[in-house]
């Protein structure tokens, strides 16, 4: 580290108003199934699960509904006991609102789990065997990135980790569910984070939490107190300390290099809500069927945390927190700060569904772009040391590479630019468009290069046909020839032209 | 030694080539896109107008002097600093391609570079001594580049700018580079 | 159950909150913080220097209108409103000599908003502070009528200009009556050098920091009262509008060489006390200098363009024909921001300062 | 005057064999373009760029006399590369890039002639003669060679459909 960044200590991040109470102080609420569930194909990073199941089928509750189909990609089951109506698309939880695969299950009312068995001393086993049961059981990253757990559990193995950093950072504003989690739950998280501890091999695990969280970081001290190689590392309130990058720095001193995943420093990162959902899935067997969720928002009656079966609709989410007292400017799954806006409420919950926002317009604050005057404000808000002033105006320009050139592959999309600026530019928008831009063109080159080698086979097929051909046909001369000169009297021989074959 | 450092500084920014003087306009406008080239091409011609610079001062006092040749000197000169453009483009293209195709026509075209062929005749005019010669190119040279460097710095920000279409190109590179002109006189006068 | 629908919608991106800052509160407080330094300045000038200012203001406005008319800009109205053109022409006014005729404010304002912003394409996309460029463009095409100061003649004095006179002396431009035309002290130092005399001797008299500090003294608007600017571009400096780093570095750049040169030779070099506190060293490091849209991003950066305006100040004014440089320093960094820009990125995180990825740790144990 | 030929002509001579042993030392082969420019190309030698395949165009490319954006198929990302390869400036307007498109077979109008098979220069059409066609659109390169063979009009250019996983972020509306 230079003296220039000793002298001038990275101000990074932004302190928003965090809305969290009184949502994190109401009770938990659990809600019963709805009659039908949506259950999205695509609820995890990765390819969408290959459904196993047919329309007709009766399932039980933890049923698998849909296998993982490639290298990245989770299990899917029946978050309650019904019949399989349909298989088909439904609005995705998107800001695009784009149609996603969903299996349509019709809940019979009994929600009945299947037979499932925990394992009673799992310390026993392999870590592998740890690692494939979560598989199994469909566990993927709660905090919002929903990568597969099990993937990351088993990679961190082979990368020698040796330090397991828990993040119940929670940055966004409003979002309250890991709290409320490590508050009525810390031993089962515990008992979670001891069983993630086998499965990566690593010797100690720090959970770090917000110091704007007293209650969930007492809980968590207390149900920790027996195991020393369980730290709780209250860690200070700022936007975006829940980040990947900025918690492993900020709790270990290790800085995770551009192209490097944590597994490099030695870390390996979950979210306090994997480790409770890794604790149900190998104490109970039961696979990730529901989910706690955070309602909250200016326009909700009743806000606070409710578990919610996955594939719930948001309408009837937000009809059973109380309802809105008012119809809200916008409507965002997740937090505000990073968190996608939905088109429309009758989308799914899914695996990554921390929180539903029902915004109104002071608390979005929406306003006219108004030109940039340079005031760098966004420089020192950005926690990845990135000029956004410059790269959006190269992506303004349509200068995409220049944009590369000033960072844009390290932008995590934390918002925190745009939070800031005065001009009120949305400059996290740019970013996105110029990522999904960039990974079109990217796509665009994989098939130039794959036409290229089909065009390259067909060239080779023409030339060996003709190849063929030609020695047949000489073939053919030389046995005429031979039999001109058994029987000279035969005729000249016509040339016939070759026949065309079908290619295919 | 302060007399020729007291000489760099004032042929660089008092009476700067470009600013003041308004000599090698077409690379200062041709060759300012990207900071880049305009560094390639301020290392090049630094190279040439030094070279060029004692080149002709031998000349003048070896040759043009003695032999009293004085109506061949703008001849001799140009011949000796295309031979040395000619150089240059060869060495630019062999060890940076890249440079070569972003400096493209220019590179060759600093022989008819005026602040070439008018630094090697002010020099002479000025009777300066062969070290002096060499200073003064040098500043001269330096202060080609130093403007080139600001002005394509100020250009890349520009060419993002949503410049109004009728001014778009070369109308705004003009006025910028006139109102860089305008700053540039703060340091008229300037007596050290 | 009803079917599901999928309606067409805007997309709209994260984050779905924000800070509430503003450009048009920014500009406000920028102008608020110009108030006391200007309204005391008006009560020293008197009328023609209200009338100058009013009419360098509306002249930018008017410039800033027909040009977003021209140009086909939608929402003039809006973009008139972010009051920066305002701004610009309250700073431009603020360099003036407070008696100078009208046309000044007004050809001012032609260059500062048409030629300084707007063919650049409008606001943020200048890359000079365009009430400089009006400044300098002024003193070098009027030199006369920019170099004309006046004694300060407070309005509540006798003998002060009424609104009548004052209208007259604005818009006639008659030239100050000899018995008031005087120098401002750094032009009074210049002439006092080039006659070849003694600064200490030169300044012996009558300029105590004390009148420095009020400003009872000829100079343009913004030259007046050191204290009261001072006092605002502390109040920016607490609202977070500017950050310490430009200012703080323009008074190192100025006052460091000033000191040593003092040191060496009172005779000859002015000490930092005149330096600092006379001309437009206080106005510029607070308000002008600081300019977003023409000063670096960095924090680092900020403290080179600081320190390079502050000492291309000291340079000129020392060395070179102009007795203030403050205008010409900052055009001259305004034109080495890219520059710097470029070599004080900062660094990414996970990347080195040259933006290639951080070298993976060797695997302990592996 | 004979002072003045002279010292003309050594001067000349001198500087020239300076030159001369110069160039021999920094000498550079020629255009190597070509093979790169080339390598950037589809290679499907449609022939929409109005060059003879795709050598042909690399070539007219490296040698200026066609813009880096001549290829249709190749879209906006080709010409970006070769531009960036070539350092040429790409006015982007100019590439009429509609996004990519997929040939379809319309199946009550296909009569099975395989006239367009024979034409597609990635082997992506399937069929057999008198039996209906089908594209893989795995193959598919969207060039578009074998709309004008078809003599019943059942082969159709249509936009690839958007889904969530090749959604781009519209880029904002510029204030």
């Amino acid at each position: 580290m230079g003296l220039m960044e000793k002298l001038f200590g990275r101000d990074w991040g932004i302190h928003p108003d965090d809305h969290k109470r009184p949502a994190a102080d109401a009770v938990t609420r659990t809600m019963p199934v709805p009659e039908r569930l949506f259950v999205s194909l695509s609820q995890h990073l990765g390819a969408p699960a290959r459904p196993v199941v047919l329309v007709g089928q009766k399932v039980r509750k933890g049923e698998r509904l849909a296998d993982p189909q490639g290298a990245v990609s989770a299990a899917i089951h029946a978050p309650t006991s019904g019949t399989i109506t349909a298989i088909g698309e439904i609005p995705a939880p998107h800001p695009s609102g784009l149609p996603v695969l969903a299996i349509t299950l019709e809940a019979d009312g009994l929600d009945a789990w299947a037979d499932l068995e925990g394992l009673n001393d799992p310390f026993l086993l392999p870590p592998a065997e740890i690692s494939k049961k979560v598989a199994e059981a469909g566990v993927v990253g709660l905090g919002g990135a929903t990568f597969p757990a099990a993937l990351k559990l088993s990679l961190s193995e082979k990368a020698k980790v040796t330090t397991l950093v828990m993040n119940g950072g929670e940055c966004e504003p409003y979002l309250s569910c890991d709290d409320r989690l490590m508050r009525d739950s810390a031993a089962a998280i515990v008992d979670g984070i001891g069983l993630m501890l086998h499965a990566t091999g690593a010797t100690q695990a720090l959970v770090g939490i917000e110091d704007n969280k007293p209650e969930a970081i007492a809980a968590m001290q207390q149900a920790a107190a027996a195991q020393p190689h369980i730290r709780i590392c209250p860690v200070p309130a700022r936007y975006p300390m829940g980040s990947e990058k900025q918690l492993v720095q900020e709790l270990t001193g290790h800085e995770i290099p551009a192209d490097g995943r944590p597994g490099d420093v030695g870390v390996v990162v979950h979210n306090v809500g994997t480790a409770w959902a890794v604790h149900q899935a190998i104490r109970f067997g039961r696979p990730l069927v529901a989910r706690l969720i955070t309602v909250n928002g200016g326009c909700v009656a009743q806000p606070g945390n409710i578990m919610v079966p996955l594939g719930t609709l948001v309408e009837e989410v937000l009809a059973f927190a109380g309802g809105l007292n008012s119809a809200p400017a916008r409507l965002v799954m997740g937090g505000p700060m990073m968190g996608m806006s939905l088109p429309q409420a009758r989308v799914p919950v899914v695996k990554g569904s921390s929180g539903i926002l029902a915004l109104s317009a002071a608390e979005v604050a929406e306003r006219t772009e108004e030109p940039c005057i340079r005031c760098a404000t966004c420089v020192g808000a950005c926690p990845m040391g990135l000029l956004p002033l410059d790269m959006a105006r190269h992506i303004q320009a349509n200068d995409l590479k220049g944009a590369v050139k000033t960072g844009l592959k390290d932008c995590i999309a934390c918002g925190c630019c745009a939070y800031v600026c005065p001009a009120h530019i949305p400059l996290v928008q740019y970013f996105s468009h110029a990522k999904g831009e960039l990974s079109a063109q990217e796509r665009e080159k994989l098939r130039q290069e794959s036409n290229r080698k089909l065009a390259q086979s067909r060239a080779q097929r023409l030339e060996r046909e003709a190849r063929e051909k030609a020695e047949a046909a000489a073939r053919r001369k030389a046995e005429r020839a031979a039999q001109a000169a058994a029987t000279p009297e035969s005729q000249a021989p016509s040339n016939l032209p070759a026949p065309q074959g079908a290619t295919a | 030694m302060s007399e020729l450092i007291l000489l760099l500084i004032s042929t660089a920014l008092v009476n700067n080539v470009v600013l003041i003087k308004f000599l090698g306009l077409c690379p200062s406008m041709g060759v300012s896109k990207s900071m880049d080239s305009a560094l390639g091409m301020g290392m090049a011609t630094t190279f040439v107008i030094t070279l060029a610079a004692g080149a002709s001062w031998m000349l003048e006092h070896w040759l043009l002097v003695p032999y009293e040749l004085g109506f061949l000197r703008i001849l001799t000169f140009i011949l000796v600093i295309a031979a040395v453009v000619q150089f240059t483009e060869m060495f630019v293209k062999k060890t940076s391609p890249g440079l070569y195709r972003s400096l493209g026509i220019y590179l060759p075209l600093i022989t008819t570079n005026c602040a070439v062929l008018g630094v090697a005749l002010l020099n002479v005019q000025q009777g300066f001594s062969f070290f002096k010669s060499l200073a003064y190119g040098f500043g001269s040279a330096l202060g080609f580049t130093l403007v080139l460097m600001i002005f394509a710095g100020l250009r890349e920000r520009i060419a993002l700018a949503r410049v109004p279409v009728a001014f778009n190109g070369t109308p705004i590179a003009f006025i910028t580079i006139s109102l860089l002109a305008l700053a540039f006189m703060g340091f008229s006068g300037l007596n050290i | 159950m009803t079917p599901f629908a999928y309606t067409a919608v805007q997309t709209v991106a994260s984050p779905h909150a924000h800070g509430g800052n503003a450009v048009s509160r920014t500009m406000l407080r920028v102008q608020l913080a110009l108030t006391p330094a200007t309204a005391y300045a008006f009560w020293l000038f008197g009328w023609p220097a209200f009338f100058l200012w009013l009419i360098t203001l509306g002249a930018c406005l008017l410039f800033e209108f027909i040009s977003l008319r021209l140009m086909g800009v939608p929402h003039i109205r809006r973009t008139l409103g972010d009051s920066s053109a305002l701004l610009t022409g309250w700073l431009l006014a603020l360099t003036l000599p407070p008696w100078a005729p009208w046309w000044v404010g007004v050809i001012g304002a032609f260059i500062a908003i048409v030629i300084g912003k707007q063919v650049f394409g409008g606001l943020g996309q200048n890359v000079f502070n365009p009430a400089m460029v009006a400044r300098v463009a002024l003193l070098i095409s009027f030199p006369l009528p920019l170099t004309q100061w006046v004694t300060p003649l407070p309005l509540t004095t006798l003998a002060a200009p009424g609104f009548i006179e004052g209208l007259q002396i604005t818009l006639a431009g008659l030239p100050p009556p000899d018995a008031m035309a005087s120098a401002s002290l750094l032009g009074y130092a210049k002439t006092e050098l080039s006659r070849g005399s003694d600064l200490v001797q030169a300044l012996a008299a009558g300029h105590a920091p004390l009148i420095s500090w009020i400003g009872i003294r000829a100079g343009s608007l913004g030259e007046s009262s050191a204290l009261l600017l001072l006092a605002g571009g502390l109040f920016l400096l607490a609202t977070g509008v500017i950050r310490w780093q430009i200012p703080l570095a323009v008074f190192a750049g100025l006052a460091i060489p000033a000191a040593i040169g003092h040191a060496l030779d009172p005779a000859h070099y002015l000490g930092v006390i005149p330096h600092v506190l006379s001309g437009a060293a206080v106005l510029g490091a607070f308000f002008i200098a600081t300019d977003y849209v023409t000063s670096p991003t960095t924090a680092p950066g900020q403290l080179i363009f600081g320190i390079g305006v502050g000492l291309l100040t000291w340079v000129i004014r020392t060395y070179g024909s102009y007795p203030e440089g403050m205008a010409f320093a900052v055009l001259l960094m305004n034109a080495l921001t890219p520059i710097i820009d470029r070599y004080t990125k900062p660094r990414i995180l996970g990347r080195t300062r040259a933006g290639k990825p951080l070298d993976i740790p060797a695997k302990k144990g592996a | 005057m004979i002072a003045a030929i002279l010292s003309l002509t050594i001067l000349g001579a001198a500087l020239g064999l300076i030159l001369g042993i110069a160039g021999r030392f920094l000498a550079v082969e020629s255009n190597p373009f070509v093979d790169e420019v080339e390598a950037l190309l589809p290679g499907t030698n449609c022939g929409q760029c109005g060059f003879p395949g795709c050598s042909g165009a690399a070539a007219a490319i490296a040698a200026g006399s066609a813009p880096a954006s001549c290829c249709p198929p190749g879209g906006k990302t080709t010409a970006v590369a070769i531009a960036e390869k070539m350092g040429l400036a790409l006015d982007l307007a100019a590439v009429a890039d509609t996004g990519p498109k997929l040939a379809t077979i319309a199946e009550d109008l296909c009569i099975g002639c395989c006239r367009c098979i024979k034409n597609c220069p990635t082997d992506a059409i399937l069929g057999a003669p008198k039996q209906i066609h089908n594209v893989l659109k795995e193959a598919c390169t969207g060039c578009s060679a074998c709309i004008d063979h078809c003599p019943t009009e059942a082969l159709v250019m249509q936009p690839v459909p958007i889904t969530l996983q090749h959604w781009v972020m519209p880029k904002p509306l510029a204030a």
